[in-house]
């Protein structure tokens, strides 16, 4: 789950970390009001779960509290990457003498938390990555033991030359690391960290994740879920309690399991169809699932066809017929559905589609070729 | 033969007496599994019972791992506990001195299987998963949740990344007459305590192996990892599958562990390294058995 | 470092542990106060760096404040091994159903922390641990990964059977391990941990001590040290940064470094005296460190000869002989002084000496056995 | 020969612009140590100046121990920083690859020490101290603060828990003519890095040492385990002392790890260990020697 850069900041800020001062303003007199008890230059900037940002238009500085407004009245209501500005970060305008990043993830090769600093602060760390790797120092945390000193030093000293500097750095990175592993992250960054000319330390920008497993440890961040940051039919799925993506194409799939789901689309594709979905049931799936299932798929007005692949095994087969007859009753379906079913209690499942005048088969290939070809003949007729 | 579980494994189920942990102890003391244990902390003393249809004796229930290693000399232990509570489990069996852990628990928290995987490794225990269907050698034993009614004996190995994807291949291979040895099922987290080399280094020390099958899918590298392994150090002849070919990039894809980061984990970047390790993949799954009838086929009159 | 249980107490109620309720009186009329404000029976007890004070009448219970009030009369001011009681705990007394013990200690074999529990609570767990070794179950906690909520729960089953009490016993035990580790303690215990007829459980009594070493580190920790706790020789000596224990004879002991200097009150005792103390003066001495040291060793009545016995090597020798010197000069002996030094700089200690009219002998053996021996002219003469 | 440090030493000084750190540093160097780096952080790039009387180059200082490492190819360190700061700076050392480690600071934390002691050996160094005075081989290299001019070279091992008490006795061994290999202080707190058997079992297999004095002190059980090892895996005379038969239970006699905890960790107890295996203990420290010469005279006999 994706935080906003303000909600990111005062997690950083609860931690020690030095950060920009900063309010939050969903509308353009709020921001004028925050300029203007702050008495300096401001920054605007939109608060979206995008990248990008600066390049659409959605961070602008502002000298005085009338040009505040002004930005702040373009910016919000903007569309970034599909996404409505709805909050602006109001935050005082930093001197700045250079810029640093800071960052840490989970590295799935080493299995540790990694701490990367890099002293090409600003810029997007993978572009640095991939164009000047020399420019990022890694440090891949023993977790037994956390972000010792003498790590955070080492990574501190490739940030800046005096000890000054230095030493504030390495409180900045273990504050960081102690925030990381407190909220359950799975990325924390700072970018820019920037140094005043007076040699001061600020956290200018900040991302947070937070690992969507720590929610139901950590209350307190899953209730900083923007939900209207997110496209609604994931969000839907999401208190469905379904994996879904959303995709381009006409093929809509139900699927049980994440590797079958892609497997399955993958099959789609190669038939010559285009997945409208990625969309994983899960393991124990009951029959309502299926019918939160359907009403999300057919939400999407690009579904031609609706394919079910269920591969059962805790997944009962006849739960998942009776939920595709549940919804089918409750929403006459608009477009043709293909099911293939197999596994735990398959010969319930045939008797109640059949007697909903469905049908289904027991072959993935075949049951994907069905429904790529119904897509095919309708765009054809 | 087979790798990890077989006739002398011991079974202990942590969770024993929750939804999924007392159907699916069931299906495997159905299955032939000796099911020696359970625990469920504050139901030490009770008995766990298979059912009426069972044949097996009650299963005894323990506070602890500690106690039903002590008792019962359990060798391998099955974890069907929630989330949050997944990692103590985990390590309270490897604290406990036993060997195999088989986590099937989804949605460990990944900074949590930081702390798990060198602790394991601390107490020289292997664990396989979290997030994974489990293992079976087919007409011995199951630990996990793979149906046992699609599998058959015979001399496949296979391993795999995914849960359901996995039953799909099992399936078609029994159908098309390729019994196996052991099926492992390792995982599709991020951070998992059993890798793709893990299993073939297995696979390819156990005799009655003769080919294996090992399927994929996006993020991280893995399956590289495992390309390079088997080109230096495998006689044995693999097939691959890799799902998430049309994933998109930045998405996790179901899986904590499926998705594409920058360029890499890309499904085109795996049936690459793969292709050029001399692990042919299919582009389907029914491809995977027509390549795994050539090669087995090919090794057996190179052999003959 | 020692702390009172009431401040032990107050540590536990932070990291979360049900703490039964009390509060510190200085006098009878605020026990009386107290015991009012609960309006239940409550126990008075004496708050001294001392066991065994149940056994010497520092803990009584009181049913009314009248009552409260008259305990307390007695118990303030009360000595108990020397120390002096200045202020009492009130604390409500507990319903109780049965009494655990539960602590920790640094163990220096498995150089880690070990957490014990047994069901033999209220006793002294030395004693337990001698007599009846199968009622105490350990556990030493990795460092590395903290004490785990299944250790935990393994205690916890061996002091409770029904699931409800060892999970709060899980918990107390996991909370104790917290406060241990904050705290920098090198003991924390609870004794009892008292099961209510309810089945609530709640520290009923507590004992910790910090680290010296960690006192630094931890300022509002030392801020909690009680002086008047502790024999005010040590205190001074502590002061003056110099490691001081006091014992019962008559030859005052100053040496440089831990092990010579017991090997000194070995030798005084090896020929037939009894050392009055011992003092370490520690490596790198300064001339005020000397004086301060013969200042305590002075302030001993019993003290009848003054050893110094130094081997110098960070030790500056001549260091030491001006502080000699000095003291000397500011507070003529009223003992005779045996001097032995070696070392870095010793002919110029020797010449220091020599101009205030003193002498030194080179050899360890020949000055105790000189020391010894005025110690036994004195008494005969 | 020697053991743990010879002519290929070469050491960092961790600290070695604070007040002790360049004392000492010039005592090293003075007595031949080959000191090539120091670390003080903000200081890299620095040189530390021997002093006018030294024949030494200035040692280059650096900011970090990894620096130091890669530059100077130091292999031993010595570390001279305040208690707060000292378990980093060993953790440092050990996760530059160093392997050999001596922490001279007094007064580190205990739980401090019990995070050190499995990261300095996750790391496969080895941890002299802390709160010790190093150690030195007589004629070769000093690293710590064991005053040279009262060692001399011979083949007397030394290995003690103190301080100005090994002086003591070094001094004492070289007056009678007993030069060392080597002589080692191993601290006096309850956690430290290298024990007693550590050190016996290292002179034991050094060709140039024919005995052995160890010096212990009341507290722990460190010495009745030597004591074990000694009758057990060692064919040199062993020859002891113990400090503190007159301490009174349940006090710190200054060093942290001299306290007699209820009935275990006295002086009786200790000697008591020693002499059943085979090691006779001196009353006073002059006797000591008296033995030594008994022992190391009937060894030589028996061999001759």
């Amino acid at each position: 789950m994706n935080i906003h850069e303000y909600q990111a900041k005062e997690l950083l800020r609860q931690a020690g970390v030095p950060v920009q001062p900063g309010e939050v303003a969903a509308t353009p007199s709020e921001a004028e009001a925050i300029a203007a008890r702050f008495g300096t230059a401001v920054v605007i900037k939109a608060q979206v779960h995008a990248g990008g940002r600066g390049k659409a238009g959605g961070v602008k500085l502002a000298k005085t509290p009338a040009e505040a407004r002004a930005h702040a009245e373009r910016i919000l209501g903007m569309s970034i990457k599909g996404l409505v500005v709805s909050h602006v970060l109001v935050a005082q305008a930093a001197d700045i003498a250079s810029e640093s990043y800071v960052g840490i993830i989970v590295d799935r090769v080493s299995k540790r938390p990694v701490v990367m600093a890099s002293p090409a602060g600003g810029i997007d760390i993978e572009e640095v990555a991939a164009t000047t790797p020399n420019r990022i120092r890694r440090v891949a945390v023993d977790p037994r033991y956390g972000l010792q000193p003498f790590e955070a030093m080492q990574l501190a000293f490739f940030l800046y030359h005096d000890v000054r500097r230095a030493r504030a750095a390495a409180r900045i990175l273990r504050q960081l690391y102690d925030a990381f592993i407190a909220s359950g992250a799975s990325l924390a960054e700072i970018n820019p960290l920037v140094s005043t000319p007076t040699g001061e330390l600020v956290a200018v920008d900040a991302k947070i994740s937070i690992d969507d497993n720590e929610l139901e440890r950590h209350p307190e961040l899953a209730a900083l879920r923007d939900e209207t940051a997110e496209a609604p039919s994931e969000t839907d799925a999401r208190k469905a309690n379904l994996t879904f993506i959303k995709l381009e194409g006409n093929v809509g799939c139900v699927v049980n399991g994440a590797g079958l789901a892609m497997a399955t689309m993958d099959l789609v594709k190669y038939y010559g169809g285009e997945p409208a979905n990625f969309l994983d049931i899960g393991g124990s799936s009951n029959p309502e699932k299926v019918v939160n299932a359907l009403r999300i798929i057919t939400s999407d007005a690009q579904v031609r066809v609706i394919l079910f692949n269920i591969f059962g095994g805790i997944t009962r087969t006849d739960d998942v017929a009776n939920g595709i007859v549940t919804a089918i009753r409750q929403h006459p379906l608009r477009v043709p559905i293909v099911i293939r079913l197999t596994g735990t209690n398959e010969q319930e499942a045939v008797r109640i589609l059949a007697s909903a005048g469905l049908s289904a088969v027991t072959d993935m290939d075949e049951a994907v070729r069905a429904a790529v070809a119904l897509v095919g003949a309708e765009s054809v007729s | 033969m087979s790798i990890f579980i077989d006739r002398t494994t011991r079974l202990l189920v942590q969770g024993i007496t929750g939804r999924d942990g007392s159907f699916h102890t069931r299906q495997m003391l159905e299955y032939g599994t000796a099911v020696v244990a359970g625990v469920t902390p504050g139901k030490g003393g009770q008995a766990f019972d298979a059912g009426p249809a069972a044949t097996a004796p009650p299963v005894p229930i323990f506070n602890t791992v500690a106690d039903a290693v002590e008792e019962t000399g359990a060798n391998v232990s099955v974890i069907y506990v929630p989330p949050v509570f997944a990692a103590d489990a985990i390590m309270e069996a490897a604290a406990a001195g036993i060997p195999l852990i088989v986590c099937i628990t989804e949605g460990l928290p990944v900074l949590d299987m930081t702390r798990v995987y060198p602790f394991v490794r601390d107490h020289g225990a292997r664990l396989i998963g979290p997030n994974c269907p489990g293992l079976i050698t087919p007409g011995v034993c199951k630990v996990g949740i793979i149906p046992g009614r699609i599998c058959a004996p015979g001399p496949i190995g296979l391993v795999s990344r995914s849960g359901t994807l996995t039953y799909e291949l099992v399936d078609q291979l029994t159908r098309a007459g390729f019994g196996q040895t052991t099926c492992v099922g390792i995982g599709g987290d991020p951070i998992n305590g059993t890798n793709f080399i893990d299993c073939l280094a297995a696979f390819e020390a156990d005799t009655a192996t003769t080919a294996v099958v090992m399927i994929g899918e996006i993020g991280g590298t893995d399956e590289q990892d495992a390309a390079r392994y088997v080109s230096l150090h495998m006689s044995k002849p693999v097939v691959g599958f890799i799902a998430g070919r049309t994933a998109p990039p930045g998405r996790r894809m179901g899986h904590a562990g499926a998705i594409i980061s920058g360029a890499t984990g890309t499904a085109a970047e795996k049936v690459h390294a793969m292709v050029e390790a001399g692990i042919p993949v299919g582009d389907r799954p029914v491809d995977v058995i027509t390549l795994l009838r050539e090669r087995v086929a090919a090794v057996g009159s190179a052999v003959g």
